[in-house]
């Protein structure tokens, strides 16, 4: 059957998720293949969310937070960026490639980015097809 | 090397008519607005600005005033209702009286008695010239009518006197206008240390100053077009008359009845449709005060139209007159006609309004001087 | 915790969602999953059917979760939150799952959309099998107000709480209320005067029987949090005072700034160059004279002194431009025959009236001139014999492009207005922070101009920026509002989705309390942990990410909540 | 200094001041009857220079002096000059400023005796004139769904007090729903503004009534009676799940009011994505089967039975409040009464609150900028398909600052216009943009850290307005003067935006006569005292709120907001309200003085 990747994003509540719902008050379509997980700031995002969505099979990772300066807690997107970049680091060390995983900021009225966005990543996905994170964990099972 | 402002300076231009100008906070709208503002010789808002601060030297060696034709366009548009066109006419009158060695514009335009007064004196000197110098000097008019049952003017105003009249007349004009042009010229042109026009530019620029006196292609620019044209049919319609009158007065001033379409009465009446025309417009828009331009008449404004009005149709009717063969009414006319007529050349073309149909083209001949003008030799740098 | 009994709710919104989405299959889904007690769907869950549907349930099947898929919870997971309780269960026991939004509505293939619709509520189950019961929590407010500084803001608040009846602590670090406006003659742009003014307000204030004076007073340390704040005040050295006090209004102005700085004015140096504030005690005084005792003849008014230049202050003042204006009607007044010149960068009148006022200024024979308050700032000069005039002002006029020599007898600087010595102290004892300019930062530039992250500490007047009296007092009067608001209230809600931290697995390193952009987290030194205080937490959830211990429990945010949603959002590939 | 003994009154009363509706014979009159008033001089009485000032101060050992008129201020100086060369104590030259005590239409004698009377006895009118007070209705009437209202709502939603928020629109949020991004922050307006929206419509205090508008007030402070005219939604906002299949399926059209008509929108429709309440309505204008009849389009395809009533007819409600906050902001000023720039007649010349919508990614070429093209049917629109302009010109102050038009400045255009330049940059990289401006007015907390910045982006910021815009050969051509350049500037651009002023709604003068409040002459409300009330009126109970009284950005609509709810929750909490300040009858003064002189006195006595 054919490669629908999985697209894990984590979404700010107060302007990435509110966006998001824009994109739907005003029907802009965009690839089915993105699965939305609400928290209150980007700032909350752990290392390990991220690696359980690919350790759950997820194709690509988005974050998404406010733009610089409109964070609802002040800096918790600043938080999110740092953390990110290290981040970022180290998934490739695992040998996750770069585009898989994203830090995009959108705001309460960028409903149209947002779809655009969540295309985009979908098409990169595509091309490079399914993530190998899954599979290499459960071939270790057998091993064990 | 900085100059010093001089608050005063407003007082004195207060008395030539200057509006609310302080009222100016330098949008730029006016100077934006007007068509005929350019590259180096920026209007009004510039001038107003000078004012503003008293910078007397920068006002008197200005040409500015004299590019503004006065549309208006700047006074309705302008957001604080500093009324930059009047401004520029008040300039003008400020100017001529600064270009005037005599002193006498200053006061005929900062004084009613003295113009209005001055007037009168010559008008009253004039009459007496007619009813006591001439019989004096041995005249008697005949009141006996020509072949053509013309009126024998010439026995009433003897040629030749009234020529000699009329030829000492323009010389004094002439004269003092051209005086006043070579203060013009000091103020505007030679003044300035730093720069210097050479002889070549003045020869190769002088064909501007015929040119617009003669079409006057600035006030054509304007976005009104109407009132280019009776400002050119007034204009030429008075030089006309000056020329025939002074230069060429034994051909025009005859007691034999020429055919209308003869070129001595086709001038005559050609002159006399562009004055009239011209003050029709002027007059009714200064009474209907509709646009800006007639908004605001200083006294200037009212006695120099209507002295130009009585001198034109006192010229018909004595012109009817003669032709319809009534003596007395001819003569009578003659007189009134010579008592407008003498002031207004004596007052107002070298020292009152009349005078800008010789400031203007000159302003813009030295507009052009002034673009080519050349930084002169450091040695006169040292001196400033 | 009893084992999760969880009903499911599916929403049609009409075509909206069932179009794109097999409702149906949907429930079948979910109905098999664990915890899943019930799984139905309906045309409106939000309509009132829908909601008492839930109810009856809960009650029938005895269910402690809910979870409703439908539109957007930004619309309506206060809905169901309501109904949720009305039928006997924690609101926090519920999850909405967003298939309308952000499936329905965006998506053009129906299977794909309702495999989506699937993982989506297959996640919200796993989610809120992990939910805790959280309660509203609220602390009381101590109707008592501290109000910081007995200027003209400080004052109207004063007044204005205490009309109300309120207790309010008025503490004034100089030894008498009425702050800068008290210095003025008269008020911009109606010439009104300054004093007639500000004395009946002082008076009110000092005869308000709710309102105590504390003057020569300063705040060292404030104590406790929203609702109840504590400090100890000591009256000019005698022993100190307890009070106690719900909230705080921090209105401790700013000061003109000090021109000696700027070389170019030669301040100080020339007896007769004096600051806006100097020419105010003149006028009080009543006369206009130079230091020889003589009327000026020509006097000079610079604007924008260490205002908007990089070297000194690059913000604008606000209140100079105006102050300027009207002192040119009071020369006027006073010196009918001098020359006045105004040396300004831009005008600006920008307020109620201001632009008529400079309009009317320019009738009263005055000289604008305008100069770059940025690259070249005029230079005052000793003058020669020959000019007749004590000083001569070289500058660079922009209007005319000119160099210009300006003649002048006394200049007058409208000198910028900066922050007090003491803000670093009094931002320290209230909690709050300063900006680059040391103005105190509100809550929000533009939604909160007056409240800051601190709960129940508010910023009122120029201290929070340069401002004109009107709009001093707006703010006052806003701050108040805000705490008459608590204060009627008697109590102010609390976010309930805060962090807590669990003492056993804190290992005291204090990574949390850097990164909390509230300051309510603190360490406990006896028992080496971090503490947070619930009451100053806003729950972002940021400590929570940072602990390496996974000490902090972010509520109804916890990592396994989180990760159990992701577990769900993938289930079914 | 307190009852002082030998005062003298002058009366300032210049001729050239345009209109004098002061009765001065009849103040004088009364000024006489003090025996403490001892010399009392008109405008005209004498050349009142420094030296007669003097002289005549010293001869009557004037020890008070009381300088009343319209802007007393103005000659205030000489006055306390004159007192100190006498030797006097110039504190002691007392203004009364009448303007303060203008009334909108006419000056109330009574009041200004009054005011006379308090400064005669050394005391502040303020502190004499406070009126009797009524019990109050908790309940409050807020008119106008904007930000001042919206936060003025909350307020006193916050300390559990019954509001009524009257919006004339189908949604609140108001002008700067519609704002793309704010200055000088850049944060997008929409977020910040959107949670506020929809915390109004939960709140349980708050009666949120949209699509209505206040027909007429009754009473007095603490309990006006107010009836509402509510205009039928003909959706029922109850059930309607704002689902939109109306929308989709309604075929008559008209352009969005919300979009400043830069696009169109159904008969049927909601204002915008993020309307509150989330609930369609339909405009009768443009129904069709309002007009013929026949249609009926959206009531077959709603999912909700009678959720759409098309024969709903408007209806009225009659409300009880104790206080009334007045938020009823502005209108833009009609660009096309400036014919030089062309708007209107130049599809390319834009207003700044279409341009907004235009960068607003919820605009109609979703936030892309574009310039103005026709369809097929050709009529002039805003698509995705346009060409991007190249070159932008933005002029300030349009029908500012102009005594043609409105004499005031509009407060926020210099700095919309600079965070227009910067946003297009950052939408056009490389695009070619000029701004003529007069003034530079970047007065606010970090408004001049922003012109900084802007001035050190690529834009060309002259000072000096341009005169006209012209089309040349489909573009656009605007001549200026660079003022500081000292030159001509002529450029021809693709877009030119004028910065529009704001001016008081329409609805501002109905409202002052129904509320009896009254309007300063450039017809925003007039508040009470300008510097100590900017947001209480002469009338008890009734405040102002935002752009009503004037022209301001967010955050002093805001502070106001918050502010005007101040005093309602205040005389709430009092359970007391004051009367109208104008109400107190001139005997009521003189008493209160006599008894405040007496407790002076003793005081002095103690």
């Amino acid at each position: 059957m054919d490669f629908r990747p999985k697209i894990v994003a984590f979404l700010c509540n107060w302007c990435a998720y509110t966006g998001a719902d824009l994109a739907g008050t005003s029907r802009i379509h965009y690839a089915p293949n993105i699965r939305i997980i609400r928290i209150m700031c980007s700032g909350r995002i752990e290392p390990t969310f991220i690696l359980k969505a690919f350790q759950q099979g997820a194709d690509g990772v988005l974050v998404c937070g406010c733009h610089p300066g409109d964070c609802h807690y002040q800096e918790g997107n600043y938080k999110c960026l740092r953390r990110f970049k290290l981040l970022q680091k180290f998934t490739r060390q695992m040998g996750i490639e770069k585009d898989r995983l994203r830090l995009e900021w959108i705001s309460a009225s960028e409903g149209k980015q947002f779809a655009e966005l969540v295309n985009d990543m979908t098409k990169t996905l595509l091309s490079m097809g399914p993530s190998k994170v899954k599979s290499s964990l459960e071939v270790e099972h057998l091993n064990v | 090397m900085s100059v010093r402002v001089h608050p005063e300076l407003r007082n004195q231009l207060m008395q030539f008519g200057i509006g609310d100008w302080n009222a100016c906070y330098h949008c730029g709208t006016c100077t934006a607005m007007c068509p005929l503002s350019e590259e180096g010789f920026l209007f009004p808002r510039k001038k107003i600005r000078l004012m503003q601060m008293g910078l007397k030297n920068e006002i008197e060696s200005s040409v500015e005033p004299w590019l503004c034709y006065y549309c208006g366009d700047c006074t309705s548009t302008c957001p604080r209702d500093a009324n930059p066109g009047e401004l520029m006419m008040s300039l003008r009158r400020y100017l001529t009286s600064i270009y005037d060695w005599t002193g006498l514009s200053k006061k005929f335009y900062t004084s009613e008695v003295w113009e209005i007064g001055s007037i009168l004196l010559i008008a009253v000197l004039v009459v007496i010239a007619f009813l006591i110098g001439l019989p004096a000097m041995g005249y008697s008019f005949t009141t006996e009518l020509t072949s053509q049952g013309g009126v024998k003017i010439n026995s009433f105003a003897p040629i030749h006197i009234i020529e000699a009249f009329d030829w000492a007349m323009a010389i004094v004009v002439g004269g003092l206008l051209i005086s006043n042009i070579l203060r013009m010229y000091y103020k505007i042109i030679w003044k300035h240390g730093h720069t210097k026009v050479t002889f070549w530019v003045h020869v190769r620029e002088f064909w501007r100053l015929v040119f617009n006196f003669s079409v006057q292609p600035k006030f054509g620019k304007c976005d009104d077009k109407r009132y280019w044209f009776s400002h050119w049919f007034l204009m030429s319609g008075y030089t006309i008359m000056f020329i025939v009158v002074v230069v060429f007065l034994p051909w025009f001033q005859t007691e034999k009845i020429l055919p209308p379409w003869h070129l001595q009465r086709a001038l005559g009446y050609y002159a006399t449709f562009g004055l009239l025309f011209g003050l029709l417009v002027a007059i009714t828009g200064r009474m209907r005060r509709k646009d800006v331009k007639f908004y605001f008449s200083h006294v200037s404004d009212w006695l120099f139209l209507v002295m130009l009005t009585l001198t034109v149709i006192t010229g018909i009717l004595i012109h009817i007159f003669r032709i319809y063969g009534m003596p007395y009414a001819t003569y009578i006319f003659y007189i009134i006609h010579m008592a407008v007529l003498v002031p207004m050349i004596l007052i107002e073309v070298p020292f009152s309004k009349w005078s800008h149909l010789a400031y203007r083209p000159f302003a813009v001949y030295f507009q052009h001087l002034k673009t080519h003008a050349v930084p002169r030799k450091t040695k006169i740098n040292s001196i400033n | 915790m009893e084992e999760p009994r969880i009903g499911v709710y599916v929403c049609w919104c009409g075509t909206n969602i069932s179009k794109m989405v097999d409702v149906e299959a949907v429930t079948n889904e979910v109905k098999a999953l664990p915890n899943v007690t019930i799984a139905k769907n309906y045309k409106y869950m939000c309509s009132d059917p829908g909601q008492d549907l839930i109810i009856k349930d809960i009650k029938l099947h005895n269910l402690n979760r809910v979870v409703v898929a439908a539109c957007s919870p930004r619309i309506h997971e206060l809905t169901f939150r309501t109904a949720c309780e009305k039928a006997g269960i924690n609101p926090y026991l519920f999850e909405m799952a967003n298939v309308r939004e952000q499936d329905s509505w965006v998506h053009t293939d129906r299977t794909e959309a309702t495999n989506k619709a699937i993982d989506l509520v297959v996640a919200a189950i796993r989610r809120v099998r992990y939910h805790e019961p959280l309660q509203k929590r609220f602390v009381n407010v101590n109707p008592a107000t501290l109000i910081i500084g007995g200027g003209i803001s400080g004052l109207t608040a004063a007044l204005e709480i205490a009309n109300a009846g309120k207790q309010v602590y008025l503490v004034e670090k100089s030894d008498q209320l009425g702050g800068q406006v008290k210095k003025f003659d008269l008020t911009f742009p109606h010439l009104s005067s300054a004093q007639q003014m500000i004395r009946p307000i002082v008076q009110r204030v000092d005869n308000h029987p709710n309102i105590s004076v504390f003057l020569e007073t300063e705040i060292r340390e404030v104590t406790g949090y929203i609702g109840n704040f504590k400090t100890a005040i000591s009256v000019n050295g005698g022993d100190p005072v307890e009070l106690e006090f719900g909230n705080i209004i921090a209105a401790v102005g700013l000061k003109p700034f000090n021109p000696e700085v700027i070389s170019e004015y030669n301040y100080k140096e020339f007896p007769d160059v004096i600051t806006s504030f100097e020419f105010e005690e003149k006028l009080l005084a009543g006369r206009i004279l130079t230091v020889y005792g003589k009327e000026p003849r020509n006097v000079a008014i610079i604007h924008c002194v260490g205002s908007r230049n990089k070297k000194y202050h690059e913000y604008c003042s606000r209140v100079c431009c105006m102050a300027a204006l009207k002192y040119v009607h009071q020369v006027r007044a006073a010196l009918p025959s001098a020359n006045i010149f105004e040396i300004y960068a831009d005008m600006r009148a920008y307020g109620k009236g201001h632009e008529e006022f400079y309009a009317l200024t320019t009738h009263r024979q005055i000289m604008f001139l305008m100069y770059d308050q940025q690259k070249k700032l005029p230079v005052i000069n000793q003058a020669d014999r020959s000019d007749n005039c004590n000083m001569i002002i070289e500058m660079d006029e922009l209007l005319s492009g000119q160099s210009i020599e300006v003649p002048v007898d006394m200049v007058i600087l409208m000198v910028n207005m900066e922050a007090q010595e003491n803000v670093k102290q009094v931002v320290r004892a209230i909690g709050v922070s300063l900006c680059g300019n040391q103005f105190f930062i509100e809550k929000h530039p533009k939604l909160d101009p007056v409240a800051t992250t601190t709960g129940g500490v508010y910023i009122i007047g120029t201290c929070q920026g340069p401002k004109d009296i009107p709009d001093s007092v707006a703010q006052a009067r806003a701050a108040a509002a805000r705490i008459l608001g608590a204060i009627a209230q008697g109590s102010v809600p609390i976010e309930v989705t805060t962090a807590s931290v669990n003492e056993l697995l804190c290992c005291g390193c204090q990574t949390c309390i850097g990164v909390c952009p509230y300051k309510a987290i603190s360490y406990d030194e006896n028992n080496k942990v971090s503490i947070v205080n619930e009451i100053l937490c806003k729950g972002c959830g940021t400590c929570g990410s940072a602990c390496p211990a996974g000490a902090i429990i972010s509520k109804h945010f916890t990592d396994l909540q989180i990760l159990s949603e992701i577990e769900g959002v993938m289930s079914m590939s | 200094m307190r009852s002082p003994s030998k005062t003298c009154i002058f009366f300032y009363n210049p001729q050239f001041s345009d209109f004098d509706p002061i009765d001065y014979a009849e103040l004088i009159r009364y000024s006489m009857t003090f025996p403490n008033v001892s010399r009392i001089w008109k405008y005209h009485d004498f050349i009142w220079n420094e030296q007669n000032l003097t002289d005549k101060i010293e001869a009557n050992g004037i020890d008070h002096l009381i300088v009343a008129g319209l802007l007393p201020g103005t000659v205030k100086t000489l006055f306390s000059k004159a007192m100190a060369i006498a030797g006097k104590d110039p504190a002691n030259v007392i203004l009364a400023s009448f303007n303060d005590y203008y009334t909108g239409t006419t000056f109330d004698m009574d009041r200004l005796k009054s005011v006379l009377a308090c400064l005669i006895a050394g005391l502040s009118y303020e502190t004499v004139a406070i009126p009797d007070e009524n019990p109050v209705n908790p309940a409050t009437l807020v008119i106008g769904g904007g930000i001042a209202g919206i936060q003025a709502s909350l307020e006193i939603a916050y300390s559990n007090n019954h509001v009524y928020l009257v919006e004339k629109t189908g949604t609140i949020g108001g002008k700067m729903a519609t704002f793309d991004k704010t200055f000088p922050t850049l944060d997008c307006a929409a977020c910040i503004l959107t949670p506020k929206m929809v915390e109004v419509n939960q709140n349980p205090f708050i009666n949120l009534m949209t699509y209505c508008e206040v027909q007429e007030v009754s009473g007095e402070a603490g309990n006006y009676s107010v009836r509402i005219l509510m205009r039928a939604r003909k959706v029922n906002v109850k059930t309607c799940i704002g689902c939109g299949t109306c929308t989709e399926k309604c075929p008559a059209q008209a352009p969005s009011e919300f979009d400043y008509g830069t696009s169109m929108r159904k008969a049927i429709y909601m204002p915008f994505p993020q309307a509150v309440p989330n609930k369609y309505m339909i405009d009768a204008e443009s129904c069709i089967y309002l007009k013929t009849g026949k249609c009926r389009a959206c009531v077959k395809v709603c999912p909700v039975p009678d959720c759409i009533n098309l024969d709903e007819q408007d209806h009225e409600v009659t409300i009880n409040v104790g206080n009334i906050i007045v938020a009823t902001g502005f209108k833009p000023f009609d660009a096309k009464k400036m014919d030089q720039f062309g708007y209107g007649r130049l599809p390319n010349v834009l207003t700044s609150l279409e341009f907004e919508r235009l960068l607003n990614a919820s605009g109609p070429t979703g936030g892309n900028i574009h310039l103005r093209s026709q369809d097929k049917k050709g009529n002039w629109i805003f698509t995705e398909e346009a060409e991007k302009p190249e070159k932008v010109a933005i002029i300030h102050c349009v029908g500012s600052r102009d005594k043609n038009h409105n004499k005031y400045c509009s407060r926020v255009c210099c700095m919309y216009s600079l965070k227009f330049s910067h946003l297009i940059l950052e939408k056009l990289p490389g695009a070619e943009i000029h701004e003529y401006f007069i003034d530079m007015r970047s007065f606010g907390k970090g408004y001049e850290e922003f012109y900084e910045r802007i001035l050190e982006e690529d834009v060309s910021i002259v000072r000096g307005k341009t005169a006209k815009v012209e089309e040349r050969n489909g573009k656009l051509f605007l001549r200026g003067e660079d003022i500081l350049k000292g030159e001509i500037l002529e450029n021809t651009v693709d877009m030119v935006i004028l910065s529009i002023g704001l001016e008081a709604a329409e609805e501002t003068r109905d409202l002052s006569r129904m509320l009896g409040i009254p309007r300063s002459e450039d017809g925003f409300f007039e508040e009470v005292h300008y510097n100590l009330d900017p947001t209480a009126t002469s009338r008890g109970g009734i405040y102002l709120a935002g752009t009503c009284q004037g022209p301001k950005d967010i955050p002093d609509s805001v502070a106001q907001g918050s502010a005007a709810a101040a005093r309602a929750i205040q005389s709430i909490l009092k359970g007391k309200i004051y009367k109208d300040l104008i109400s107190i009858p001139l005997e009521t003064i003189e008493k209160r003085i006599n008894k405040l002189t007496l407790v002076q006195l003793e005081e002095k006595h103690l």
